[in-house]
């Protein structure tokens, strides 16, 4: 069995693993809060997108029936921006609630969103019911293409390239921008960042919101693979958190290293012990945490006390 | 009569050397103060001391017995007590049950589970008279974090002491008090000295160079000087600093 | 009333002496044993306790068998019920997790007093289920898990399966397959109970086809991301894929084969298509060839007319048409009901050998030949139909193209009655409610 | 959570009393508050677990959140010892406990020098693992369809044999459990060693400096809550005359902590118990009503953790301080609750 092929696999999964966890990151690293409901919030926007798309939208029929006139490309590029712009706003409500809990022990923040998250899974089961739906796509980026004398996915390279995108962004965003240091300084020392004179409260709410509005854009990304379904929030939720722990809490590329190290184990052992692709992150996890206190190269953080 | 000592430790952390070459050796029965400058290595040096860090090299000796690279329990039970810069008290216990913590007492019970602590009145007087030691008396109910900075200062004293030490490690005890907080501490600490090993970090001089038998100055994590406090006064680094001319 | 004549139950009593005591009364049932006493003579309804998924992997599925019980239950009603009794029902959600379908079965026998538990999905909630049911004696009507061992190792004397299972599909493909594609095959399983006995039945009729399994790639449950199989698959180029993957899974998998555009070569053959799963996925992510127990298409006489007071009861909801969950829930209850009303009363050794005893006409079933309960297994022997996508839909609704049927016999899961060993009759604990 | 006064040092609390009274009186009005009697028993087996469960959470402020691990290889423990190895019901609660202890010490030997959020998911992972393989492992465990047949073995008390099929012994039975258990663990945690253990939650520094190894507590704790977890795994696997891999699910081991945390186990000892009485009480009363309980206890959680999260033991304590003064019955029922 040519091994190659499944590498590749295994770093697109990786690459996609590491969008899923980027907003999820951004807000333990930089607020040291767990955000358990950052995959209802994940399904949230994949639920938003596909109502966008498919013109599913509480609006008088004739505006409905000239948005599905619009082609498809357009209606999904809409999606990618309306519909994590929204989820964002329940984001920034979830906040209003998560605000409460900082300066207390850290389980608590993580508590209310693990409760949060039951909350809007079920509320998208209420509104949208158990059966599941698929995002469309454009055609130009669903299909296959070949090489190796195999039959690849375009979408999956196009998920890939827009994983490595938003990191990119995101990173520069943090790192070069003001706003990135300021949300920085915020993180590790909030009486600096109140003696700057800047508004700790909102700054904490936008941290959050754009973590939000990572995780719907991840959401997105992901449904066309996953299919939208209101119990995917878990399937995400779990290997983001994975992530940032093996990577290490307030480490940047440590998570992304994390993503795509996860991604390579479980493509790979689904190629040859396939039943145990699933349980090989947590033996991933087990063994490098075991021997790391803070797994590959986290800081030091409130959240192991 | 040297009970304490330190040979040439050296601490790195990856390519930074914290300390270099320090050795220090205490006297039983004596008062050590140790100042220098902010980020001197004073409390990387009391870690190496007390087991949080295992040095890069050098020796650590109680009473000529290698305790090099040893976890702090196993130190502490050697008869090395220590408090803390920033205070580390069980917040959520009353500052009895602090103490009795610390015991000896308890310690050797440590893994009984049949009878309650409740029952037990010698450990409660025991914490009592640790208590009424550090000025305590009749706040032995008040739960730590609702105790006063003053009060909180000297429970964190109260704990070190209560494991019964042969020596005591104090970091900045007086960190964060008032002139009226700072005497208490001193005439506090006062009626200690004698009754054991005591070395303190400090950066309120007169306090040190009023209680201190000998005091060694750190800087760039090395011992640049030592001596009595007479004998410091004379020392170029100290009158050229701005510690000295607080004297 | 209880009518406690019976080894089994009057052990039980003698057993609680120390509950007794404590309680000072001589019953220990709770209120179900005074309410079962006090129900003798009244008209009181006839019970029925809907076990459904509402959540979890088969949360969709449990909720489309629930619509079809109850169209059942409200046509009995709408002609005055069973015997002159209301037909009353109570659904809870068993969150596809055998732990909450045990407890709810306990609660709908001992404080709702229902006399009979139907609905099914997972073939592990339905052995829980049966567990409790069995202990009380409880009739349970297993209406959609078709893991072979529902028939097999896991019968029991108060259990009933209505749908095809894994056998009867792949006896009723494997064949077909082998002769008009090829005889390199590759099985995709499900890893738990239903994947692995579905796939070994596959693996035993392509071996004695004179076929040959060139791997088994076994997928976790839960698996989202299908590329690694889908790759090997690939590379190891097959004449057919055959795969026992289901709920959830199924779905995510038919998504990628179609990005793959995979769906023509290899073969494809889904053991079973359920038809919540199907709709929620989109016309044309259907691939390969699959088996099912019915289609709302039949060309066969009753079935527009089902199908149209199907639409009416469930207007506005999530599936437009009843698919073979619905039916099967449908079928499973309207018997049930009958075999009642040929009982004569509820009393459940007589309900059990009525449903033994059962047979339906094709007419009757909507389907191509006759039905009948095997006494043996317990499991419906009935039409297996096999079918693949609808190149050319009549409706958005059609998309199914039913390619042949096999009568049951030609389809029967010969294992099944070697392992299976119901309880004997003074075995069950006997009520009549 | 200090806890002073008389009750820490007795070794049956009056409020001990009166909840095992209450329980005890259960089977008599049961069915006329609209319930049935094994909701009793899971409600007491739950109450066993997330005591157990507290031991960590609440006692030692080990974020365990993979705990459902230990209460299924309790269950699967108890059921296959009884298929394979000896049928009496004692044997197969030492081996549920044992077989679960087990688990815990290599478990813990992994994660004992780790704190915090590394800690929790460590126990995730660690939960994930034993969850999986109970699946995988079909010829022993059964997969996803469970071990079934799991018997009700008579409680055997050398002179005197209770049969426990109905649903009424098999309560008074684990009742009897849960006295014994209540009083081992109130012994437990008023003890020096559970003294300890509060002190590691509060400062493992300052615990280590003072001269004790937080690592073998936090170790032997572990072990200590898994061994009485499998217990009431066991106790559950009778109950539902079966083992089923779900309880060893992420969801499951979920369950618990809210449980622990609606009650307010952070800072009672009878948290827990509240806390696993309202969580089934709710779930099977609001499960008849709607298939979305779930939101409904969402809610409830959140504004649990938000408003009170002290849970409602905490809640219970404030009134009590509030108005215990003044009211005289408000002193009598603190003298029940202690605290």
């Amino acid at each position: 069995m040519n091994l190659l092929p499944h590498i590749l696999n295994g770093i697109t999964l990786g690459l996609l693993f590491a969008l899923i966890a980027l907003g999820f990151m951004l807000v333990v690293g930089l607020m040291e809060q767990i955000n358990l409901a950052h995959g209802s919030l994940f399904a949230l926007g994949a639920y938003l997108a596909f109502v966008v798309v498919s013109g599913r939208l509480p609006l008088p029929v004739e505006w409905v029936r000239e948005w599905l006139l619009v082609p498809l490309a357009w209606r999904y590029a809409a999606a990618l921006v309306v519909a994590p712009l929204l989820t964002a706003l329940a984001g920034m409500v979830l906040e209003l609630c998560v605000r409460r809990t900082y300066g207390k022990d850290p389980l608590y923040g993580l508590l209310l969103t693990f409760g949060a998250a039951m909350v809007i899974e079920e509320l998208i089961r209420l509104v949208w019911g158990t059966r599941d739906y698929v995002l469309p796509v454009p055609p130009s980026i669903s299909g296959g293409m070949i090489f190796w004398d195999l039959i690849w996915s375009t979408y999956r390279f196009y998920a890939a390239a827009f994983s490595i995108g938003a990191i990119g962004l995101v990173w520069l965003f943090i790192e070069r921008t003001p706003y990135g240091a300021i949300i920085k300084a915020g993180a590790h020392d909030s009486e600096i960042v109140r003696a700057l004179g800047i508004d700790l409260t909102r700054l904490r709410l936008y941290v959050f919101a754009f973590g939000t509005l990572l995780a719907a854009l991840a959401g997105i990304i992901v449904a066309p693979i996953w299919g939208i379904r209101p119990h995917m929030g878990v399937d995400a939720v779990v290997p983001a958190f994975l992530i940032i722990v093996l990577g290490g809490v307030g480490s940047f590329w440590g998570a992304v290293a994390a993503g795509i190290l996860v991604g390579l184990v479980v493509g790979v052992s689904g190629a040859y012990a396939s039943e145990w692709s699933l349980l090989s992150m947590y033996i991933l996890l087990i063994a490098v945490v075991t021997f790391r206190a803070r797994g590959l190269s986290g800081k030091k953080s409130l959240l192991e006390a | 009569m040297v009970l304490f000592e330190a040979e040439n430790l050296q601490m790195r952390f990856g390519d930074r050397t914290v300390l270099e070459n320090v050795t220090l050796s205490f006297g039983a029965g004596k008062l050590y103060g140790i100042m220098g400058p902010n980020g001197a290595g004073k409390t990387t040096c009391f870690n190496v001391l007390t087991g949080r860090y295992r040095p890069t090299r050098g020796r650590v000796r109680i009473d000529g017995e290698d305790i090099t690279g040893l976890p702090p329990h196993l130190i502490a039970r050697k008869g090395v007590s220590r408090s803390f810069q920033i205070m580390n008290l069980f917040n959520d216990f009353t500052a009895r049950d602090n103490v009795m913590t610390a015991l000896p007492e308890m310690r050797a019970r440590s893994f009984e589970t049949r009878r309650a602590v409740a029952s037990d009145a010698k450990l409660a007087d025991a914490a009592e008279a640790v208590l009424a030691r550090v000025g305590l008396a009749g706040k032995g109910d008040v739960r730590a974090k609702n105790l006063s900075y003053g009060d909180r200062r000297a429970l964190e004293i109260g704990v070190a002491l209560a494991a019964a030490p042969r020596v005591l490690f104090l970091d900045e005890p007086t960190s964060g008090l008032g002139s009226d907080g700072t005497a208490r501490l001193a005439g506090l600490i006062g009626t200690l000295k004698g009754q054991l090993t005591i070395v303190v970090i400090e950066h309120d001089m007169p306090f040190l160079f009023g209680l201190a038998d000998e005091i060694s100055v750190i800087h760039w994590g090395q011992v640049i000087a030592q001596g009595t406090p007479g004998e410091l006064r004379a020392n170029d680094w100290v009158r050229r600093s701005n510690l000295g001319k607080l004297q | 009333m209880i009518k406690d004549t019976k080894v089994s139950r009057r052990r039980l009593l003698k057993g609680s002496a120390m509950a007794a005591a404590l309680a000072g009364t001589g019953t220990f049932f709770g209120p179900w044993t005074h309410t079962r006493v006090l129900a003798q003579g009244q008209k009181k309804p006839i019970k029925i306790g809907f076990t459904c998924d509402a959540s979890g992997q088969y949360g969709d599925s449990g909720q489309d068998d629930l619509r079809g019980c109850r169209m059942a239950i409200d046509e009995f009603n709408a002609k005055g019920g069973v015997l002159g009794r209301k037909i009353e029902w109570i659904t809870a959600d068993t969150e596809t997790n055998p732990a909450t379908g045990s407890r709810i079965a306990e609660r709908f026998i001992t404080r709702d007093e229902c006399g009979f538990l139907v609905g099914a999905v997972h073939s592990g909630v339905a052995n829980a289920i049966t567990q409790v049911a069995a202990k009380y004696g409880t009739i349970y009507l297993n209406t959609n898990s078709s893991a072979p061992s529902e028939a097999g190792e896991n019968c029991n004397r108060v259990k009933f399966v209505w749908d095809g299972n894994g056998s009867n599909f792949a006896t009723a493909t494997v064949q077909a397959a082998i002769n008009s594609v090829g005889k390199s095959w590759m099985l995709l399983t499900n890893d738990y109970v239903w994947g692995h006995s579905t796939s070994n039945a596959t693996k035993a009729l392509v071996e004695a086809a004179g076929g040959r399994i060139v791997d088994n790639l076994l997928v976790p449950q839960n698996t989202r991301d299908f590329t690694a199989y889908l790759l090997k698959i690939q590379q190891a180029k097959p004449d057919v894929v055959a795969a026992a993957i289901g709920g959830d899974d199924i779905k995510a998998l038919r998504t990628q084969v179609a990005q793959l555009k995979l769906d023509g070569k290899p073969a494809w053959i889904n053991n079973q298509q359920d038809w919540p799963d199907v709709w929620g996925a989109g016309a044309d992510s259907l691939f390969g060839v699959f088996g099912t127990t019915w289609y709302h298409k039949l060309p066969l006489p009753g079935v527009a007319d089902f199908v149209r007071k199907w639409q009416a009861a469930n207007a506005g909801g999530p599936i437009p048409v009843p698919g073979n969950v619905s039916y099967n829930g449908y079928m499973a209850t309207r018997e049930l009901l009958r075999a009642i009303k040929r009982a004569g009363g509820t009393n459940n050794i007589k309900v059990i050998k009525e449903l033994e005893g059962l047979k339906v006409s094709a007419a009757d079933r909507m389907q191509h030949f006759d039905a009948y309960m095997d006494p043996v297994t317990h499991q419906m022997q009935q039409t297996i139909y096999l079918a693949r996508r609808n190149a050319k839909p009549s409706d958005p609704t059609d998309l199914y193209e039913v390619i042949s049927w096999i009568d049951a016999k030609a389809a029967t899961d010969t294992a099944a009655a070697g392992k299976c060993k119901l309880a004997a009759y003074d075995q069950v604990p006997t009520f009549e409610l | 959570m200090a806890r002073h006064g008389s009750d820490a040092t007795q070794l049956v609390t009056p409020a001990m009393l009166a909840v095992v009274g209450v329980l005890a009186s259960l089977p008599l009005w049961i069915g006329q508050v609209g319930l049935y009697p094994y909701i009793g028993i899971e409600i007491v087996i739950w109450a066993i677990y997330a005591l157990s469960f507290n031991l960590l959470l609440g006692y030692t402020g080990l974020p365990s959140f993979g705990h459902g691990a230990y209460f299924g290889i309790g269950a699967y423990a108890f059921g296959l010892f009884q298929q394979n190895v000896l049928p009496g019901l004692w044997p197969c609660l030492a081996a549920a406990a044992g077989a679960a202890a087990l688990a815990g010490l290599v478990v813990a030997a992994f994660i004992s020098h780790r704190r915090g959020i590394y800690y929790a998911f460590m126990t995730i992972a660690f939960g994930q693992v034993f969850w999986v393989v109970a699946i995988k492992s079909h010829a022993i465990t059964g997969g996803e369809d469970g071990l079934l047949r799991i018997q009700r073995a008579p409680a055997d008390f050398g002179i005197v044999s209770f049969d426990l099929r109905d649903n009424v012994s098999l309560y008074y039975f684990v009742l009897g459990v849960f006295a014994v258990v209540l009083v081992a663990l109130w012994r437990l945690v008023n003890s020096p060693y559970g003294r300890i253990l509060q002190a590691v939650k509060q400062n493992e520094t300052r615990a280590a400096f003072v001269g004790y190894n937080v690592w073998l507590y936090k170790f032997s704790v572990f072990a200590l809550s898994a061994a009485l977890s499998g217990l009431a795994g066991g106790l559950f696997a009778m109950a539902q005359t079966s083992a089923f891999p779900d309880v060893m699910s992420l969801h499951y081991s979920g369950y618990v902590v809210m449980m622990t945390l609606i009650g307010g186990g952070i800072v009672s000892f009878w948290g827990p118990v509240i806390g696993a009485a309202l969580f089934l009480l709710a779930r099977d009363a609001i499960g008849a009503v709607t298939t979305a309980w779930m939101l409904w206890f969402g809610l409830l959680f959140m504004l649990v953790v938000l408003f009170k999260p002290e849970g409602i033991a905490g809640w219970w304590q404030d009134l009590r301080r509030e108005g215990g003064a003044r009211r005289p019955g408000l002193a009598r029922l603190r003298m029940l609750f202690g605290g």
